[in-house]
């Protein structure tokens, strides 16, 4: 408990770090959106005969 | 020539793909370490407490984001003189990341600023050119968004960051000229007390996490981006084909 | 084609996805005329621009006399005169200001008095104190003959390259311009015409029909 | 033969590109003198504004004079960008502008040097009337005035940069203005704290020898950049 008040300033400490993990959680899901939505545009281009769900085996490995 | 090999989009694609998960491992063990050493074995600081823990995630923060700015700096002489697509799709990839860098290190700086000085904000040298940094990369953002036309736009915000590169040391030296004439808050995050070397320590490997994850996170980009370009290109057909 | 003044070396071209052209040769000789034929969109005005440097080709070299020449390079620059679909003119100037004004920018050394002249000849010299916004689009038209006329020969600007020259220009303006490109030509001068009205001028005249990339 | 020789000749002189856009910019902006006088009213009106709104207290007054007026300089060149380039866009001069044997740049430099004249310029010979209502004395009026001569130039170049990448671009000027404005910080710095530093009791040369300095190297680096975005918009 003494370790989440920081003093009593808990919400300065955690309102940055908790900042900072949800810019990075944001980012890292927009990214892979983004990837997403790309290579199902490439599949898309290619004709509907693709089997869907290949886009994910290699968009999986995305930043963790 | 083999280093060039790579400077084409269609043989960059697959390479990228296969380092984002290396650099992105790596990018979390360095934070799980960093974060530890920084939330428990780092020592309380005796003039601040506990609050000067926000060090560990607002000065890699401003690193990353001046940082970014350079390599972007690099890759838009890389696209004007050697035109590069590559380079330019590069810059494209890093932007984002470098403005929330930037914006976390002002977000933090505030979070810092209140209870160390009693202020959200204060118009000291290093937030100011902060805040700058971030008008430059929405500027550059927005130049690049604004066109529609990839080539054009490629190269503009080339120009555009290569201008702005230049500019940013006299930014900074003109921000902290006007700071001490106006004798405002000059504040000193790390100076006057010595910092414990766990402290130092733990900073320097959250600052080298933020690296590796800007990589990380670059290099997934510029795939989208390079995916979403070369649409049309007969080697994205034959990379579809191999995976399915 | 020995004495070709303007070559263009397997020029490629896309603008978004489409490709306008790739692959595209060709060579226009001293005293020859290359007009570029097709439908609407197929890249006649990109290729008059990449020719003219103003748009950087995707690959390819355009060469002049014999030498490849970078995107607008001096070399390149003293050899091309362009008028494009804008005809360059301040709508707060008189016709013969605007003359003068192109012609300086040409480096193009005509006296006042050849000016004169030449405003005589496209038949503007009695309007030559209007302003052009009080100028028809055929007149604004007329203004570019006679910073042609003025550009003959092999002198300087040696390349011209038009983009629907006879746009808004009547009969009689047409048969000049017509007249003016041949005694360009005649002069030892090249011109690649971007048209899809009938051209009949006198002197030796290529085709190129571009067609739509599939 | 002797054409050639002619045309050879002016080129010799490629300086003369510089003088051929100053002219022509010039006296364009002559045939619409209301363009350069809204650009004067809009400075002089946004100026008075702020008395209006902070009070009349002259020890306020005085305090923030420079600024203000800094800053409405600013913005009164960043308002006539768009005439550096736009219009000759639109009608396809600027094509043959890039197309001219002169050197790109050189042309460029013409037309901010007549951009600064036209802006800049009198902009500065109405600055000490508005420093007047400030309760500016001499000494600091001409300050003023000698870092607003040599500040505007600044703008103007890096503002050319930003204008020639803008063109034919939806939300041209607000996009411009995002991109030149954090780029104006340091003329802005440097010029109201020219003023501040004789309100002070400080000599002022420093400020102004540091405006100085960046006028010389933009002179130097500018005109180039803008042709390069020249080149750029109309690719």
């Amino acid at each position: 408990m003494d370790f989440f008040s920081m003093d009593g300033r808990g919400f300065y400490v955690w309102g940055s770090f908790g900042a900072f993990l949800a810019a990075i959680v944001i980012e890292i899901v927009l990214v892979r959106l983004r990837i997403h939505r790309a290579q199902k545009a490439v599949c898309d281009t290619l004709g509907s005969a693709d089997p869907s769900g290949t886009e994910n085996s290699d968009a999986g490995k995305g930043s963790k | 020539m083999s280093l060039f090999k790579y400077s084409a989009p269609s043989s960059f694609y697959p390479l990228a793909g296969r380092l984002v998960p290396w650099f992105g491992t790596l990018a979390f063990l360095l934070a799980v370490g960093g974060l530890y050493l920084g939330l428990f074995v780092a020592p309380e600081d005796y003039q601040q407490g506990e609050v000067y823990r926000i060090i560990f995630i607002h000065v890699p923060s401003a690193w990353m984001g001046m940082f970014i700015y350079l390599v972007m700096a690099m890759y838009a002489l890389l696209a004007l003189v050697y035109q590069t697509r590559l380079s330019a799709m590069m810059m494209e990839a890093l932007a984002p990341t470098g403005m929330m860098f930037t914006a976390l290190a002002l977000w933090t700086g505030a979070l810092w600023g209140k209870p160390t000085w009693g202020t959200y904000w204060v118009w000291d040298a290093r937030m100011t050119s902060t805040l700058i940094l971030l008008f430059l990369y929405v500027g550059y953002m927005a130049l690049v968004n604004a066109i529609d036309d990839k080539k054009r736009a490629d190269k503009a915000g080339a120009l555009l960051v290569l201008v702005g590169s230049i500019n940013v040391p006299i930014i900074y030296f003109s921000v902290k000229w006007w700071n001490t004439l106006h004798q405002g808050a000059s504040v000193s995050l790390t100076q006057g007390n010595k910092m414990a070397a766990t402290m130092l320590a733990g900073m320097l490997i959250m600052a080298l996490a933020c690296w590796m994850y800007s990589i990380a996170v670059a290099l997934c980009r510029v795939r989208a981006i390079i995916l979403e370009r070369e649409l049309h290109a007969a080697w994205v057909k034959d990379i579809r084909e191999v995976r399915t | 084609m020995s004495a070709a003044i303007l070559e263009g070396r397997d020029l490629g071209l896309a603008r978004g996805v489409k490709q306008l052209f790739s692959g595209l040769s060709f060579a226009v000789g001293s005293g020859h005329a290359l007009v570029l034929r097709g439908p609407n969109g197929v890249g006649k005005t990109s290729l008059l621009r990449v020719l003219a440097g103003l748009t950087e080709a995707d690959a390819g070299e355009v060469w002049v006399r014999a030498k490849p020449t970078q995107r607008l390079s001096a070399a390149s620059r003293s050899a091309m005169l362009y008028i494009g679909h804008a005809n360059a003119l301040k709508d707060d100037f008189t016709a013969a200001e605007n003359l003068t004004d192109q012609l300086a920018l040409d480096a193009n050394p005509a006296s006042a008095g050849q000016q004169l002249e030449a405003l005589k000849v496209v038949g503007l010299f009695e309007r030559r104190d209007v302003l052009t916004r009080r100028l028809s689009q055929g007149q604004k038209r007329r203004i570019g003959l006679a910073r042609l006329h003025l550009s003959r020969g092999a002198a300087h600007k040696r390349v011209w390259l038009l983009d629907e020259p006879t746009n808004a220009l009547d009969g009689d303006g047409s048969a000049l311009f017509l007249q003016i490109v041949d005694a360009h030509l005649a002069e030892g001068g090249v011109a690649v015409i971007a048209t899809h009205l009938p051209m009949a001028l006198s002197g030796k005249v290529d085709e190129m029909h571009m067609r739509e990339i599939v | 033969m002797s054409a050639v020789l002619a045309s050879e000749q002016e080129l010799s002189t490629p300086e003369r590109g510089v003088w051929l856009t100053l002219t022509r910019d010039i006296k364009l902006a002559m045939r619409s003198k209301g363009e350069l006088a809204q650009a004067l009213a809009f400075f002089i009106i946004v100026v008075s504004l702020f008395p209006l709104a902070i009070g009349p207290e002259s020890a306020v007054l005085k305090r923030i004079a420079a600024g203000v007026v800094w800053v409405c300089a600013l913005l009164a060149v960043m308002l006539t960008l768009p005439r550096l380039f736009q219009s000759d866009y639109v009608d396809g001069t600027l094509e043959q502008l890039a197309l001219s044997p002169y050197p790109l740049p050189l042309l460029c430099a013409g037309k901010m040097l007549a951009h600064w004249l036209s802006t800049g310029l009198p902009l500065a010979m109405v600055a000490p009337v508005l420093g007047l209502q400030f309760g500016l004395d001499a000494s600091e009026l001409l300050v003023m005035v000698a870092g607003l001569l040599i500040g505007t130039p600044v703008l103007t170049m890096l503002g050319a940069i930003g204008a020639a990448l803008v063109l034919g671009v939806r939300g041209g000027s607000i996009l411009m203005a995002l991109l030149v404005l954090p780029l104006y910080i340091p003329v802005l710095i440097f010029g109201a704290g020219a003023v501040e530093a004789s309100l002070a009791g400080i000599d002022a040369t420093a400020n102004l020898s540091l405006l100085a300095a960046m006028l010389l190297f933009g002179l130097v680096t500018t005109p180039f950049a803008a042709a390069a975005a020249v080149k750029i918009s109309l690719d």
